[in-house]
């Protein structure tokens, strides 16, 4: 067998990513401004999303372990982005915290890297291996601020809480190897119809411990445990990075393993995932509701809104998967401008991530308060922000698959999620102001905010296109 | 020749083991030795696999799960340390600072 | 455009002339306006009445007021011997009490106030006696009530007065309520709600019964007793007759214009105006009968033992409408409005004497604390004198013609219940001759019984205001004589004039019989006054003695049967009773608040708990991590199974 | 793109002139108040100029929509941009832009902090309404009916009174919580239609009889709370008793009609067998809500919740009128829905007149009012007699042709619902006379009459009252054809045989 160079254009992007981190590593010695840093992230990870679109970018390589293709390219969209705005509103934060450390961009980078492999990943190995990339970069961010507790005790819940979940994941793993001798997706769907498999306990076990494992990702009930921990202790910008990358990337994964590989079995996963959805709406919207720290409240916001976007993958459709796509990038918008505010409301000696520390914010900073009113009115799904129409095309998928009930309990839950995000409308505009609070304003952060609130407010009145987007990126 | 089912019965003893030791261990060392426990029984299934498939992928997966354990073992082991620098414990259940 | 319509436009431009500009501008002079306009229509009504006499009529709209779907409703105005007579009636007295009122509300700081709602109020009862179609005789019949409203509550600083109009409106809305289903049902059934093609078209229907609300009732009798639900509101008949006697609260002139001589005859002019759908029920004009007759025995018997001046006169207006009413119900309508017209003017007398009185005596009613005031106001016990034997149907007055053409018809008409009315009716007329004159010897005779100081301030009104005494007085007298019966050879000339609208019954009777339903209504009136002035002016001894031996009755009579008590009771309390333990105490409060606010607070709660699942140790979180897997993998493997 | 004959996109102009007036105050220093009041005023005042053509150019002789303006908005899903008026619709696109300039005028002074987002949300406000009014493409109606609601939130929780955050969620919650449901609905509608949103369409077609049933359940969810219908009713008492002047009176003119609306533009088109199947529910319901809302009221000591329940009481008629399926009910309904604006907007732009000057709402701490303040208790009494129906003022129109199809539709029902015009008639005189009559208040002496800013808030309002009352045909004439056109449609939709089982599920229900 002669040895044949790989097509290496479809896998430019993470070359370029990997670079990128590796240079922003070694530049990390030698660069003493860290804001320096940042920029050449930002502009780095502008550099790779221009490789998204290099000609012959979609293709598959090493011989089908590595799709590049629009739902890929969709999600990697989402991550870019994602680190973008992580870095932006990092900036400043880092320098409040006491950790403005290089390593943390190269994290970030490496984090993303992961994400992006996941996202393309046509093979149980390259998938489990992205996991891990953005896993371990992941709980090293968690755990960034290492003079804080509550920073430590989130990474190591999350750190100890993931390898076990990762344990599951390659338990799963190796069934389905067992099982259909191949760890590519395609081929097990391929060898799962060819010798009817379907329905064989092994299998429907492999799907579940791989279920599970991704469902931890995506902080779905009851695998939902380390979420609101890891996501309060971390640092604001990793809680934002965290809530939105890596959950994005777990649904990816799910997309395309579940649909790809088990497609043959979907009534199985089905039925494994409704309830999951079920519950992941019914204990995030619940438990938000009293919460009395924001990151906190966001955290199982975040897992309420983990079930929404599993209604698209239980629709099984490609409007179904779409729908999520899109959601996912709406919420990485939403999301991220809520955390950005957050995260200038941290000043010296200020923790600003309770509840009541947003009391009267609209007198003391209207600007503030309003953008916050935008991201909290987006994420409950009132029109016209971004988070309805991600919602909507999520509800539509579903009803259209025949699943009018699931939405039905969905559109109350999601009713049920408008009280604690009012709540923080309320405490800003209906209280009044009880200590003054110091904003911690940069302009990447004003950037951050400038591109998440246009993007949530014109996707919310204009979503043709990034419906469009979603809709021709999966065939 | 050992049949693949003693392989698959005994990779799955070790992975329940792994678990059981991972539910029930309150120090931090333990509970994540119970997890490299797991992956290894893991490992064992995927070996036993791959030799009865004649497969090598099982074998390349097993090779990246130890690269990652390490890798895993590394970061955990980093996370104990900046914690015990805090705190000079390593009971799990002296970390439950967030909860509710 | 015809100029019948300046009628009611007039009143309506100085209604409005004075409500702009009566504050800033007029002042003082806000009577000139309103009493020319209302002279104005005055003139062109006269004119009017004299066309009609000429044999013409006229039915025109104006313009459609409400048009929707097959329903349509104008603007528009009929004018036949009927709307003649009433016109002529209205703005009479509109006229006169217009100017009295320039000397009884001499003063007042609401005088442009005052006229611009004698102004509207003449513009509404025009508009209601000039309708051509039901709906805006409803327009009407709301406008009066409204105008009765603001004018009971003139001085709305007193809460009485305050409450007074506010019982009118309410009392007048429950009767209203049965009008405006009888509009429906008329136009339900014809389709219309004009009247020329409505009462063309009644004895069509005359047989016809109709399913209302799961019981099959005759259909005109259902139509005649939901409008008679109107009439018995606006002319406070029993059972509705409550709010008449406190609408005393207002002014004088309003007592008399309003409350006596054209609004609440509105009632009997309705019934009469829908004489063909009456006509076509038996059953109605028995129950319009029976109302009338024994709500003027009811009233008359209060009248007796009242003693607040124009209380004792609004009882017997009371009693006089149940008098027009029995007379409707007999058939009679000519007589019912031949009364009402006479009744206008005699009525209308009493009260704007007893409103002189009250001028004369600072305000006081108390008929016990008056007495011997003729020798100060000469005119005004004159007038009021002449008022009394008109009432008591003493021979050649006004009273006398109309009462007795009542009787006599309600003696000798085919009705049913007829000879049973006119018993009742003859008795009434004795009762009010007793009560009248009661009055009149409590309050001009003897000697005066308030205190020196009142005594001091007796004196004889103005000529603004006994110049209007004296013109009434004149129809008090005369008014009557256009309708002498061919018996005393009069020319009946009432009855011809109204025969096309209302037609008239043939009394079957003999003339001995004739003389002597006359003879007994003389006698029972004269009777009346000699009881009074035997127990009033010679004995005085005597009611005192009867109030003690029959103290119950008359606690009764005196405290107007209770009904006031009774409806407090019955309706008002239970109402807010419910309104407040019931509806906000329980429905609202404990079922719908408590659902609505029940089920955040059980999520909350709810939250509250599952929060604890969460408690912060990494070994629950795996274990539930775990049990999940596990549950999910059971789950499945019982689906296979 | 359609034209719609008046050289420019009238209704887009409409919808976001407001919203562009409400970018502009944002650029506005928040210091200069008096400049950001000033062109919130012009902004409302040139809306509603703007506004005026419609009325003069409006083609009554058609059904079919009018001012048409339609663009491809979202082509994946097949939703376009497209606005349109009917008789149904286009007076209440009048009376929001009316109303917005009162609440603004009547706000100038009440409102002292944060004035900005005040009248941010007002404009907002404003664009949202008449989107509401105008949209004719489903998913941009639900978009313009949910996003009316971040505005009203924050106009009751903002500016409101002492219980004002329990007001806002109260009634936040509870509208979404029922639009959701609709929300449901028009999905699945749009799967049955075959991917269209576009609501003349929808109007044309057929659906089974049980999806008919649920989808018009799951739209009285939505509509039924903004009316609001008993049993859903409360929050509105609560809502309006602590909005300030402004909210209660865009909520009372405006907000509350879109429920209404909503029956006549969706539920009763689209499913005409289930809206004549639930008649019977829905007239019950209807008069029910009109003697509770008015029994109510008779317990009442608060100026506000009084004329909140009242609302209750009026809206009742509406329903009943909407759901008397003739014309008379129907245009009597509409016509209902506009005086109600009129009438109760007005009674609460009065409350607010005097709320300024007291700052009580217990009727309790007023009395003899009318020997201090003429001009305002004259025109009061305007209202208040407007309020109960009245023959020359709009509310007897109104009511009269409800009651008369009421009548027709339904005898019993009819009857009941007279009833409430007795109670009615009680309460509000019961009111006036402890607000305006009896002795003087201590707490209202030397009050000052009505300003002239005050006066010309409420004179149009006095305007309209007569208007309507005296030549009601200016409005009724905009509905003939449409109303002709709904009832058509709701008498003959769908097949015959279907209003068999209607009258069993009917049966079942009761």
């Amino acid at each position: 067998m002669p040895l044949v160079m790989p097509d290496l254009r479809p896998i430019a992007p993470e070359i370029v990513m990997t670079c990128l981190a590796l240079f922003i590593l070694v530049a990390d010695v030698f660069i003493r401004r860290k804001e320096t840093l940042a920029l050449l992230s930002v502009l780095g990870v502008a550099v790779t999303a221009f490789a998204f679109a290099l000609p012959g970018v979609l293709n598959t390589t090493f011989g089908g372990m590595f799709i590049s293709d629009g739902y890929s390219m969709f999600f990697k969209i989402i991550f870019a982005l994602n680190v973008i705005l992580t870095v932006l509103i990092s900036v400043k934060y880092l320098d409040v915290e006491k950790v403005n450390f290089g390593e943390y961009y190269a994290l970030i980078l490496f984090a993303t890297l992961g994400m992006m492999i996941m996202a393309s990943a046509g093979d149980l190995i390259v998938l489990y291996l992205g996991l891990e990339l953005m896993a371990l970069s992941t709980y090293v961010l968690a755990g960034f601020i290492r003079y804080d507790m509550k920073s430590n005790e989130a990474a190591l819940k999350y750190f100890l809480l993931g390898s076990f979940a990762s344990a599951f994941l390659l338990y799963g793993i190796s069934l389905a190897y067992g099982l259909t001798g191949t760890t590519d997706l395609g081929r097990i769907a391929m060898t799962i119809e060819q010798q009817g498999l379907a329905g064989k306990p092994a299998l429907t076990m492999s799907m579940i411990l791989i279920a599970v494992a991704f469902s931890f990702k995506i902080a779905a009930v009851p695998f939902h445990m380390w979420a609101p921990d890891a996501y309060e202790g971390a640092p604001t910008s990793i809680t934002a990075f965290m809530s939105v990358g890596p959950k994005a990337a777990g649904f990816a994964v799910i997309g395309r393993v579940f649909l790809m590989a088990f497609p043959m079995v979907r009534a199985e996963w089905v039925t494994i995932f409704i309830p999951i959805a079920i519950l992941t709406m019914a204990v995030g919207n619940i438990v938000a509701l009293s919460q009395t720290n924001i990151k906190r409240m966001l955290a199982y916001s975040s897992i309420a809104h983990a079930g929404y976007a599993l209604l698209g993958i239980i629709t099984g459709t490609p409007d179904g998967l779409a729908s999520m796509m899109n959601y996912m990038l709406i919420y990485a918008f939403m999301n991220m401008g809520a955390f950005a505010v957050i995260i200038m409301l941290r000043s010296e000696g200020f923790k600003g991530d309770t509840i009541s520390d947003y009391e009267g914010l609209s007198k003391t900073h209207p600007l503030a308060a309003a953008l916050m009113l935008v991201f909290m009115f987006s994420l409950t799904g009132i029109p016209p922000t971004a988070g309805f129409m991600g919602k909507f095309y999520i509800f539509m998928a579903a009803i259209n698959a025949g699943y009018t009930w699931l939405v039905i309990i969905a559109v109350i839950f999601s009713a049920i999620s408008a009280y604690f995000y009012l709540r923080i409308v309320m405490y800003m505009y209906m209280k009044d102001p009880k200590e003054t609070v110091t904003l911690t304003t940069s302009p990447s952060m004003g950037l951050a905010l400038a591109i998440t609130t246009v993007a949530v407010l014109a996707i919310g009145m204009f979503p043709a296109k990034v419906v469009y987007l979603a809709r021709v990126a999966f065939p | 020749m050992v049949p693949l089912n003693w392989y698959l019965m005994l990779s799955a003893a070790v992975f329940s083991i792994g678990v059981f030791g991972f539910l029930t261990r309150r120090n931090i060392i333990i509970m994540f030795m119970s997890v490299e426990l797991m992956l290894n029984a893991v490992n064992i299934s995927l070996v036993a696999f791959s030799h009865y498939l004649q497969d090598l992928r099982g074998q390349v997966l097993v090779f990246f799960i130890v690269t990652v354990a390490a890798a895993e073992a590394a970061i955990g082991l980093a996370i104990i340390i900046a914690l015990f620098r805090n705190k000079a414990t390593a009971h799990v259940d002296d970390m439950n600072e967030m909860k509710g | 455009m015809n100029y019948y319509l300046l009628i009611p436009f007039l009143p309506l431009a100085a209604f409005l002339i004075n409500i702009l500009f009566g504050k800033s501008l007029l002042k003082e002079n806000a009577h000139w306006v309103a009493i020319l306009a209302v002279a104005g229509s005055w003139v062109i009504s006269v004119a009017t009445l004299i066309d009609v006499t000429g044999g013409k009529t006229l039915n025109q709209d104006l313009y459609t007021w409400v048009s929707s779907g097959g329903f349509k409703a104008s603007v528009g105005f009929l004018i036949d011997p009927l709307t003649a007579v009433m016109l002529i009636v209205v703005t009479t007295c509109s006229t006169l009490i217009h100017i009295y009122s320039t000397g009884y509300m001499h003063g007042d700081n609401g005088y442009y106030r005052f006229f611009s709602y004698l102004s509207l109020f003449t513009f509404c009862m025009l508009m209601l006696v000039m309708a051509n179609n039901f709906l805006q005789l409803y327009f009407g019949w709301e406008g009066v009530g409204l105008c009765s409203y603001f004018l009971i509550g003139y001085y709305f600083n007193k809460k009485s007065a305050s409450d007074a109009g506010k019982k009118a409106f309410i009392v007048n809305r429950f009767g209203d309520f049965g009008f405006g289903i009888g509009i429906f049902m008329i136009f339900l059934t014809f389709g219309n709600i004009y009247y020329e093609p409505v009462f063309s078209q009644a004895g069509a229907f005359a047989t016809k019964t109709v399913n209302f609300l799961g019981y099959d009732v005759h259909l005109m009798t259902l139509i005649a007793l939901l409008l008679f639900c109107g009439s018995i509101g606006k002319s406070a008949q029993m059972p509705l007759h409550v709010w008449l006697p406190d609408a005393m609260e207002g002014p004088t002139p309003v007592s008399a214009l309003i409350h006596a001589a054209t609004m609440v005859t509105a009632g009997v002019f309705l019934v009469a105006r829908c004489s063909p759908i009456f006509s076509l029920s038996e059953t109605a004009l028995m129950v319009v009968a029976l109302t009338g007759a024994i709500t003027s025995l009811f009233a008359a018997t209060i009248g007796l033992v009242q003693n607040d001046l124009k209380r004792i006169i609004a009882y017997s207006t009371v009693s006089q409408l149940g008098y027009m009413f029995l007379a409707c119900g007999v058939g009679a309508y000519t007589a019912g409005v031949f009364h009402l017209y006479t009744h206008a003017f005699f009525k209308a007398l009493l009260f704007l004497c007893a409103g002189s009185v009250m001028h004369a005596m600072s305000g006081e009613l108390d008929i016990q604390k008056m007495g011997g005031l003729k020798k100060h106001m000469p005119v005004t016990y004159a007038t009021m004198l002449i008022a009394s034997f008109s009432i008591a149907g003493v021979p050649g007055l006004a009273g006398f013609f109309s009462k007795d053409e009542i009787l006599w018809l309600a003696y000798s008409g085919p009705s049913p219940v007829g000879k049973f009315v006119w018993l009742i009716g003859t008795f009434v007329a004795f009762l009010t001759a007793f009560y009248s004159f009661r009055l009149i010897f409590l309050t001009f005779h003897g000697t005066f019984r308030g205190t020196h100081e009142q005594e001091h301030h007796l004196h004889e009104s103005p000529k603004s205001m006994t110049i209007p005494l004296m013109l009434l007085c004149i129809g008090a007298i005369a008014s009557g004589w256009v309708g002498i019966p061919p018996l005393l050879h009069g020319g009946a000339h009432f009855t011809e004039f109204m025969k096309p609208v209302l037609g008239h019954p043939e009394g079957h009777g003999t003339h001995a019989e004739e003389w002597m339903v006359m003879a007994i209504s003389v006698a029972v009136g004269l009777s009346g006054i000699g009881l009074a002035w035997f127990m009033y002016v010679k004995r005085r001894d005597i009611p005192v003695k009867l109030a003690e031996q029959f103290s119950g009755f008359h606690k009764i009579l005196f405290n107007k049967y209770y009904v006031d008590e009774l409806y407090s009771l019955i309706i008002v309390r239970p109402t807010i009773w419910i309104a407040k333990n019931v509806l906000i105490g329980v429905t609202d409060a404990r079922i719908i608040e408590a659902i609505v606010n029940g089920v955040p607070a059980a999520i909350g709660g709810f939250s509250r708990q599952l929060r604890k699942v969460q408690t912060g140790f990494l070994h629950h979180y795996a274990i539930i991590m775990a049990a999940g897997a596990l549950i999910i993998m059971g789950l499945m493997l019982m689906r296979s199974w | 793109m359609e034209t719609n004959g008046m050289g420019f996109p009238i209704l887009s102009t409409l919808i976001f002139l407001p919203v562009a007036g409400a970018v502009l105050l944002l650029l506005i220093p928040r210091s200069k108040e008096a400049l950001i009041k000033a062109v919130a005023l012009c902004v409302s005042i040139l809306a509603f100029v703007i506004s005026l053509p419609l009325f003069t150019a409006f083609n009554k002789a058609t059904h079919a929509m009018q001012f048409v303006e339609r663009q491809a908005w979202i082509p994946a899903w097949n939703i376009t941009y497209f606005l349109g008026l009917d008789g149904i619709s286009i007076l209440f696109v009048l009376l929001s832009t009316l109303v917005t300039i009162l609440s603004i005028l009547i706000s100038w002074e009440s409102i002292k902090n944060k004035i900005k987002e005040f009248y941010i949300s007002i404009l907002i406000l404003e664009g949202a309404m008449i989107g509401v009014f105008c949209a004719l493409d489903f998913f941009l109606f639900y978009i313009f009916w949910e996003a009316m609601l971040i505005p009203m939130y924050l106009l009751i929780g903002v500016w409101g009174g002492p219980n004002r955050v329990y007001a806002a969620i109260k009634f936040f919650l509870y509208t979404l919580v029922g639009s959701v449901l609709m929300l449901v609905g028009i999905i699945v509608l749009y799967f049955h239609a075959g991917r269209t949103f576009d609501i003349l369409d929808l109007a044309t077609r057929t659906y089974p009889y049980q999806m008919q049933l649920w989808l018009f359940w799951a739209f009285f969810a939505a509509f039924a709370v903004k009316v609001p219908m008993f049993p859903v009713h409360t929050w509105l008492p609560d809502a309006h008793t602590e909005a300030p002047t402004a909210g209660s009176v865009i909520l009372a003119a405006v907000l509350i009609k879109m429920g209404a609306y909503g029956f006549l533009r969706f539920s009763m088109p689209l499913f005409p067998e289930a809206a004549r199947a639930m008649t019977p529910v829905m007239l019950t319901l209807s008069v029910i809500a009109i003697i509770y809302g008015a029994v109510i009221c008779l317990a009442q000591t608060d100026l506000k919740r009084l004329i909140a329940y009242s609302s209750v009481s009026h809206m009742g008629f509406v329903t009943l009128g909407i759901f008397a399926l003739n014309t008379q009910g129907l245009e009597g309904g509409i016509l209902q829905m506009i005086n109600h604006g009129i009438v109760t907007g007005a009674l609460f732009l009065s409350v607010g007149v005097i709320y300024d000057r007291t700052h009580t709402r217990q009727i309790a701490d007023y009395g003899g009012v009318a020997s201090v303040m003429p001009v305002y208790s004259s025109l009061f009494i305007v209202f208040t007699l407007a309020s109960i129906g009245l023959p020359s003022t709009n509310g007897f129109i109104g009511e009269f042709l409800i009651l008369l199809g009421g009548f027709t539709a339904n005898q019993l029902a009819g009857v009941l619902a007279a009833t409430g015009i007795i109670i009615g008639a009680g309460y509000m005189l019961w009111l006036y006379q402890r607000v305006f009559f009896m002795e003087t208040n201590a707490k209202v002496t030397g009050l000052a009459d009505v300003n002239m800013r005050e006066l010309v808030t409420l004179l149009p309002m006095v305007i309209l009252v007569f208007w309507i009352g005296i030549y009601p045909d200016t409005f009724l004439g905009f509905m003939h054809e449409s109303v002709r056109h709904l009832i058509e449609r709701v008498n003959t939709g769908g097949a015959p045989g279907a209003s068999a089982i209607a009258k069993t599920v009917t049966e079942i229900l009761q």
